[in-house]
């Protein structure tokens, strides 16, 4: 190793694995977690239980796991074989990578980008290679329409996405999330965050990362009752974990960053407020964030009926977009006045 | 710049690659391979397939795909301006409000023009 | 607010074209008419503005950081964008209306190209000259195809599209060039740069071979013709009309500001590479339209032929050598919209008159058009007497002032060997019998066969009384 | 008046132009008549030129000037000397009759044919009357237009071949002109004809000067080897634009020679007189004997008539080695003045003999010597009027077309008895071809139908080769009044050439 | 070190691939499109290089507005190709020879 790079890079190489092994584990058990959480929420509101058997339904989703590996991976005959096994690669690393640029403190995080929120965005836009390569390789009538479908989708809400997150960056002044959590801060706790200000543009994003994620009620593009699986109907086995993976992989990381960038992430609710521990910023208080907003891809999923296509696309496009550059327009202004200190 | 710290980003994408060859290979080693015509043939409703799946498809996706790109890149241009927003004061609002105007302009055309009709 | 004053015009233009783009909408299919007079009317309303922003010398300079330039070449070059491109709508109704392709999208194209070439002839800044390139290339690839049903449209519109988003590519690349070798994309920073210190010199000089490739693939110089003549023969008349008179102006700009305004220390460098393009445009451009039939694809090498004596211009270099370019590029594009009027005139619904044998004995069945077609080809074969001989006589002059007397010789020996296929076109309409005893059909549409017959006369009255245009177009190169 | 003489006469063809085309677009006798009135109006008008040009005073008369482009220095500059009015008042003279000539061969678009005419009429005086080398390039290439058309429309079978090649020719030969005149401007900065002549020029750039004068105008005069276009640009020709093209167009390269060979170029010039002094005997001897084995009347005159411009060539250029090598400038002014004679006196009788033809054509609508023969028996007067224009173009004593090859001859004797024995040979082969022509068509015995058939000629056709005839005549007993009109203006030339300006 | 030398040698020959592309492929319109984005790519590395070393914001702006200016193009690119397609049922380039002479 010596010839090619010296021991303290090394050293810096292994400490970066390190600390990527540290976050990519409890990701992993997270989403096993979070499928587990899936099937009892939607369980108990649905009045049923849910998993029970497997160490009390605890362990289910390590049995899941175990006989998605053990399943054959069938390529069909008609397939492209080698882009049909990249394909969920596709969709996973990048949304494994996302992770590297989000805070979890001050100082917790893998790294530090100035641009770190153009780098999520790239990240995520990339899960759309995934999706239409998965369609395009399977070589089958319901996997490619699930693609396009699946495809559109997520670009026409990437659109307001993208729009909604320009309001955060006029109030922020920065496209570091550290930098954006920290301009959340100030003495009059919960309503420093950038939720009140940008209400409008908090509720699409959080809508338009349900969208992105093909989660219900906006799952028309694998609806099992219509399309049968979408993208990934030829997909069995690991290849399918995969897709899987990405996928509430992909969700969890919506939740943190609505968290980060409309809630304040790791601050307190009553900050500033001095009162003790309460006020007292945390990572526990991301979570808790969070975990609210995993809950509500939940609810959304055993509440809402299925979206039209057509419906979705109308939501995005003419009510989403426009919604957006107004509230976008209006943030401008508010911040151009001092409604609100813009910037840090 | 510091370019050091994206030296952890790019790690994580290969652990992230890693990580799926790894479990598709897990996949492929662990699970059986038993292979018959029938299962290798593409997912239909009861029938074989009559033809092969890489049709035509609706314009309309074409369509988005155009507007997504021309919209997103718009998006590309605010991003800059609205980081350094406080900078630029009225001006820059302005500058912005004709960005945003031509924007809507646009928009408003595609829209009348029925390019965000689905149905 | 003195930079607003020096871009009033093209803001006006902006802002009017954004309007009329929602305005269209709701107008209905049958009343497009009042688009296309509005758009006129916008264009002209521009046209005085123009004129008015010129008129003040001592208001001449930059605006915008430098990135929007106001002098005598802009604002002449402007104005006859404008009044070309205005030929260019009055030219289209009859032909759009006859093949049912009268949209709003035409006439807004047409206006945002407009913009883009008045942001061409007026940039500072190699970032404006290429917005305005881009403005116009995107504008003119989607005109190109607007007969969305029309297969050799789509077809020429795929070629045009790919060539000249290939030669875009090709000028970045050497704008980049020139900017790593002079840190600066400013013109007169260029300009500068290259002349205190080189300290780049072969980077420069790499810069300059894709710039001038660049420009000559807008400008069509063999051998980066290609798309001419698909363009002119598959795109719908009215749109060829556009593509092949006030770009030539607007490519003549940008020549002008990259190699005049920014390269202008470097001219030993691409005078040389211009010479070769020249030489190659009038040998192929003038061969190659003699064995054509259609009548639009022979305009289209004789467009090829033309940009080769545009380019002596630039190849003279100075004052003499680019306004006699300038002075060109204005004649031919006021000839070059009358002669695609002429084919508008010739065409009726169902029927385009494409090919030569079409005009087969106009005398006989109506001499003044005749005339007008006489007129238009002596223009473009350079006959004394038309503006045709006049903008010429220039260029080879600028070429010989500029020493090349050898290169002068060849283009007028080709002058010679054009004028043939124009004879051609005149032996058509005077000397054949007509196809069909049916009495010809023209457009009934007074404004334009009046505006016709006034573009046609006007090609005699410049070719006798040319002088105030081109002393206009000295000064303005001079900068006086 | 004076003062504007000349733009008048060019304005005037111009306007009756249009006024032919705007009033005689539906009746083609309104079109005869209207063109005739301003020809006849413009002859009229070229009166006073002749009149009022002091002859002994010389140099440019009615000079008019006016700042035509300024960015390049061109002038709206008119001017006549001696030659140019004796030219103008040809152009003036022969107009009229040609109009007359066509009055009822031609019965289809009568208007454009005539309003072309007028047209022409108008840019040929321009030719002649320019005195800015840019104006006169464009009255130059200018007229190549109608002159294209009327071959073109109203011409024989082959006319398109023919007058392509006619136009082709002559735009091939100016362009490198212009090019050259592009060169003298940039060195001098000036189009003045005058100042031009004025200028030094080094002898490599008159050498390539002359060459590109050369080309322009040896092509329409035209000289041997560019000659090729004339016989086919005759035959296809209706009769009106053969007269034309012959009496007049093809002075204009002898005019281009006076005006700019030999004032500007003039060391050049003399280098090479020797060049053109050979493709001139070579034009008058071999060409002579082309002409004699002619079918076809029209090509046959044509052939006649490279060969008589032959002398025109032969004349102007014999006058260095005259001047400037023997010192005897009175034997070159001699050669000079016999080319202007013969300019004049071909201009009359190639137009006449164009119009005999013509007149046999209207009738039989045949050029072929063959299908003609005792034409005597039944057209009496026009055998006349035949035989004594055959016996003026073989250069018969007493016509024009004696005067201006005796004098050229005589001089080109000084210069060297082998020039002047080789050009003689002309006045056996001419006499030869025209008088056998002559014998063939009109003489003998009535070779078929047709001929039996023919009427002779009426009161119109009577009066335009009367005054063909009239004009032969004053031209050939009489020189004085054109040779006086001339004498200064040569003396100029003559001067001009003498001077060594490299 | 990466020297300016490295990232133009990379632009250069990203350009020339493009060019390649254009040239010698012969089958596909897409591909065409996708050589003149990567063409587009290489101006842009070698614009941010320049910036880079120079110092110089200018060409980073240049680099913006290449990205939008090349989106907008291929939207179009892709819009010509549906209607192009849609007439002659190919994209093939070989096949895009109705027009001669």
């Amino acid at each position: 190793m010596g010839w090619f790079v010296d021991w303290p890079t090394t050293g810096l190489l292994i400490w970066n694995l390190l600390k990527i092994v540290v976050l990519t584990l409890p990701l992993i058990i997270a989403v096993a977690f979070y499928s587990l959480w899936e099937r009892k929420v939607i369980g108990w509101m649905q009045v049923r239980y849910g998993p029970v058997y497997i160490g009390k339904g605890i362990l289910q989703p390590f049995a899941d796991v175990f006989k998605l590996l053990f399943k054959e991976l069938v390529i069909p005959a008609e397939a492209n074989p080698w882009l049909f096994r990249l394909a969920p690669i596709l969709a996973l690393a990048p949304a494994f990578a996302a992770w590297a640029v989000i805070p979890f403190d001050y100082q917790t995080r893998i790294a530090n980008l100035n641009a770190g929120l153009l780098y999520l965005l790239a990240m995520t836009s990339m899960g759309v290679y995934g999706i239409i390569l998965a369609g395009w390789a399977s070589n089958s009538k319901y996997a490619f329409l699930g693609a396009m479908r699946s495809a559109a989708q997520v670009v026409s809400y990437e659109i307001a996405m993208g729009l909604c997150l320009v309001g955060v960056l006029i109030s922020a002044g920065s496209l570091n999330l550290t930098e954006i959590v920290e301009a959340q801060q100030g003495n009059a706790g919960m309503f420093e965050w950038f939720m009140w200000p940008l209400l409008p543009l908090f509720i699409i994003y959080f809508i338009s990362g349900v969208a992105e994620t093909n989660r219900a009620p906006f799952d028309v593009a694998e609806g099992e009752s219509e399309i049968v699986a979408g993208f990934h109907v030829e997909y069995a086995g690991s290849a399918f974990a995969l897709f899987f993976l990405a996928e509430y992989a992909n969700m969890i990381l919506i939740c943190f960053l609505a968290a980060l960038l409309f809630m304040g992430g790791w601050l307190s609710p009553l900050q500033g407020l001095g009162i003790p521990l309460l006020s007292a910023d945390g990572w526990w208080w991301l979570f808790i964030k969070a975990f609210i907003f995993a809950f509500l891809f939940l609810w959304f999923r055993a509440t809402f009926p299925r979206y039209r296509y057509d419906q979705i696309m109308r939501l995005g496009w003419k009510v989403f977009i426009p919604l957006c550059i107004a509230w976008i327009f209006a943030t401008g202004i508010m911040a151009y006045a001092g409604v609100f200190v813009a910037g840090t | 710049m510091d370019l050091s710290q994206y030296l952890p980003v790019l790690m994580f994408l290969g652990v992230g690659t890693i990580i799926g060859i790894a479990l598709l290979s897990l996949g492929t080693i662990l699970g059986p391979r038993r292979p018959d015509a029938e299962k290798l043939t593409p997912y239909e409703c009861g029938f074989g397939a009559f033809e092969d799946a890489r049709m035509k498809f609706d314009v309309r996706y074409y369509l988005m795909a155009i507007l997504f790109i021309v919209f997103d890149l718009e998006i590309a241009f605010i991003f800059p301006w609205a980081v350094v927003f406080r900078d630029l004061g009225l001006f820059g609002l302005i500058e912005m409000g004709l960005f945003l105007a031509l924007l809507v302009i646009g928009f408003v055309y595609v829209w009348k023009k029925g390019a965000l009709e689905w149905e | 607010m003195l930079d607003f004053w020096a871009i009033l015009p093209e803001a006006f233009l902006a802002l009017s074209a954004c309007i009329l783009l929602l305005a269209d909408l709701y107008i209905p299919k049958d009343k497009k008419a009042a688009t296309h007079y509005l758009s006129l009317l916008v264009l002209v309303i521009t046209a005085v503005l123009v004129w008015r922003n010129g008129q003040d010398a001592s208001l001449f300079g930059s605006a915008f950081s430098g990135m929007f330039v106001r002098d005598g070449v802009a604002t002449i070059a402007k104005f006859f964008i404008l009044v070309s491109s205005s030929l260019v709508l009055v030219y289209a109704k009859p032909s759009l209306e006859m093949r049912g392709l009268m949209t709003g999208e035409y006439y807004l194209l047409i206006l945002f190209s407009v913009l883009g070439m008045m942001l061409m002839a007026s940039s500072g800044s190699m970032l404006t000259i290429y917005l305005g390139l881009e403005l116009l290339a995107l504008c003119s690839y989607a005109l190109v195809a607007l007969d969305r049903d029309n297969g050799l449209a789509s077809e020429a519109a795929m070629k045009y599209f790919v060539l000249g988003a290939m030669a875009s590519g090709m000028l970045l690349y050497g704008m980049s060039m020139v900017y790593g070798a002079t840190g600066t994309l400013d013109l007169t920073g260029i300009r500068g740069a290259i002349n205190s210190n080189m300290l780049h010199p072969t980077l420069v000089l790499f810069g300059i071979v894709f710039i001038v490739i660049g420009i000559a693939f807008k400008f069509g110089t063999a051998p980066f013709h290609m798309w001419v003549p698909d363009v002119y023969q598959g795109a719908p008349t009215a749109v060829a009309l556009f593509v092949g008179s006030a770009p030539k102006i607007a490519a003549f700009a940008m020549a002008y500001r990259l190699l005049e305004n920014a390269l202008g220390n470097a001219s030993q460098h691409w005078a040389n590479m211009l010479a070769v393009l020249s030489l190659l445009s009038l040998i192929l451009g003038n061969l190659i339209a003699i064995a054509q039939t259609n009548f639009k694809r022979m305009l289209a090498y004789s467009t090829v032929s033309h940009v080769g004596f545009l380019v002596l211009g630039l190849i003279g270099g100075g004052v003499v050598g680019f306004s006699a370019s300038l002075f060109y590029a204005i004649g031919y594009a006021i000839t070059a919209a009358a002669a695609f009027g002429l084919i508008v005139l010739m065409s009726r619904s169902g029927f385009e008159a494409e090919n030569i044998e079409d005009f087969a004995g106009l005398n006989s069945r109506n001499s003044w058009y005749a005339f007008l077609v006489l007129v238009v080809m002596g223009s473009l074969a350079g006959v004394p007497g038309f503006i045709g001989f006049l903008i010429k006589l220039e260029v080879l002059m600028a070429a010989i002032n500029g020493k090349f007397l050898w290169l002068a010789l060849i283009a007028g020996a080709f002058a010679v060997v054009g004028a043939f296929y124009y004879l051609r076109v005149i032996k058509v309409v005077y000397f054949d019998a007509p196809k069909s005893d049916a009495a010809l059909v023209v457009p009934n549409d007074w404004v334009f066969r009046t505006v016709l017959g006034l573009n046609v006369l006007a090609l005699i009255g410049l070719g006798l009384f040319g002088g105030p245009l081109l002393s206009w177009c000295q000064r303005a190169v001079a900068g006086i | 008046m004076t003062e504007h003489l000349l733009s008048l006469l060019i304005g005037l063809p111009i306007l009756g132009g249009i006024a032919t085309i705007v009033l005689g677009r539906n009746s083609a006798t309104t079109a005869r008549w209207v063109s005739l009135i301003v020809a006849l109006l413009t002859l009229a008008a070229s009166i006073p030129l002749y009149l009022g040009y002091d002859a002994q005073a010389g140099g440019l008369q009615f000079v008019e000037s006016k700042l035509w482009i300024d960015s390049i220095n061109a002038y709206y500059s008119l001017g006549a000397d001696g030659i140019s009015v004796a030219l103008i008042v040809l152009t003036t003279f022969t107009s009229v009759l040609v109009l007359i000539g066509a009055w009822e061969a031609i019965d289809e678009k009568v208007h454009q044919y005539t309003a072309a005419f007028l047209f022409l009429e108008a840019l040929m005086i321009g030719v002649f009357s320019a005195t800015d080398a840019l104006l006169f390039y464009l009255f130059f290439e200018a007229m190549l237009i109608p002159m294209f058309i009327i071959i073109g429309v109203w011409g024989g079978p082959r006319r398109v071949y023919a007058t392509i090649k006619f136009f082709l020719y002559t735009f091939f030969g100016s362009i490198f002109m212009l090019i050259g005149l592009i060169y003298l401007y940039l060195q001098t900065g000036t189009w003045n004809l005058t100042e031009l002549a004025a200028a030094n020029i080094p002898l490599t750039a008159q050498t390539w000067l002359f060459f590109s004068f050369l080309l322009a105008f040896a092509v329409k005069v035209p000289m041997f080897p560019v000659h090729t276009w004339l016989p086919d640009a005759h035959v296809e020709a209706p009769t009106g634009g053969s007269v034309v093209l012959a009496a007049i167009m093809l002075k204009i390269g002898g005019y281009g020679f006076i005006r700019f060979s030999l004032p500007i170029t003039p060391d050049a010039s003399h280098e090479l007189a020797w060049l053109v002094i050979a493709l001139s005997l070579i034009a008058v001897i071999y060409i002579g004997f082309v002409a004699l084995v002619q079918e076809d009347m029209k090509k046959l005159i044509a052939y006649s008539s490279i060969s008589h411009m032959g002398f025109v060539t032969l004349g102007t250029f014999i006058a260095f080695t005259l001047a400037r090598e023997s010192g005897a400038t009175d034997a070159a002014r001699l050669g000079l003045q016999g080319a202007m004679v013969q300019m004049v006196s071909h201009g009359f009788i190639s137009g006449a003999m164009f119009s005999c033809v013509g007149v046999l054509y209207d009738r039989v609508h045949s050029r072929m010597i063959k299908d003609y023969g005792g034409v005597v028996n039944t057209m009496p007067w026009f055998a006349a009027f035949f035989v004594f224009f055959g016996m003026a173009n073989s250069g018969l004593p007493g016509t024009s077309g004696f005067v201006g090859e005796f004098m050229v001859i005589l001089a080109s004797f000084q210069a060297s008895p082998w020039i002047a024995a080789a050009a003689a040979v002309t006045l056996i082969v001419g006499a030869a071809y025209t008088l056998w022509l002559v014998k063939r068509v009109v003489f003998g015995e009535i070779g078929n139908d047709h001929v039996r058939h023919l009427t002779d000629i009426n009161a119109r056709e009577a009066l335009m080769l009367g005054a063909f005839a009239i004009a032969v005549l004053l031209v050939g007993v009489w020189p004085a009044p054109l040779t006086n009109l001339m004498d200064s203006s040569i003396n100029e030339v003559v001067a001009q050439l003498l001077r060594v300006k490299v | 070190m990466i020297s300016l030398g490295h990232y133009l040698a990379l632009g250069a020959v990203l350009f020339c691939i493009a060019l390649a592309g254009i040239f010698i492929n012969r089958k596909n319109v897409i591909i065409l499109l996708m050589a003149i984005e990567l063409m587009l790519l290489a101006v842009n590395i070698n614009f941010v290089a320049f910036s880079s070393f120079l110092g110089d914001a200018a060409g980073q702006i240049f680099v913006f507005f290449i990205l939008t200016v090349a989106a907008a193009e291929s939207a179009i690119g892709l819009a010509i190709l549906v209607v192009l397609f849609r007439n002659r049922s190919t994209i093939n380039v070989e096949e895009l020879d109705s027009m001669k002479g």
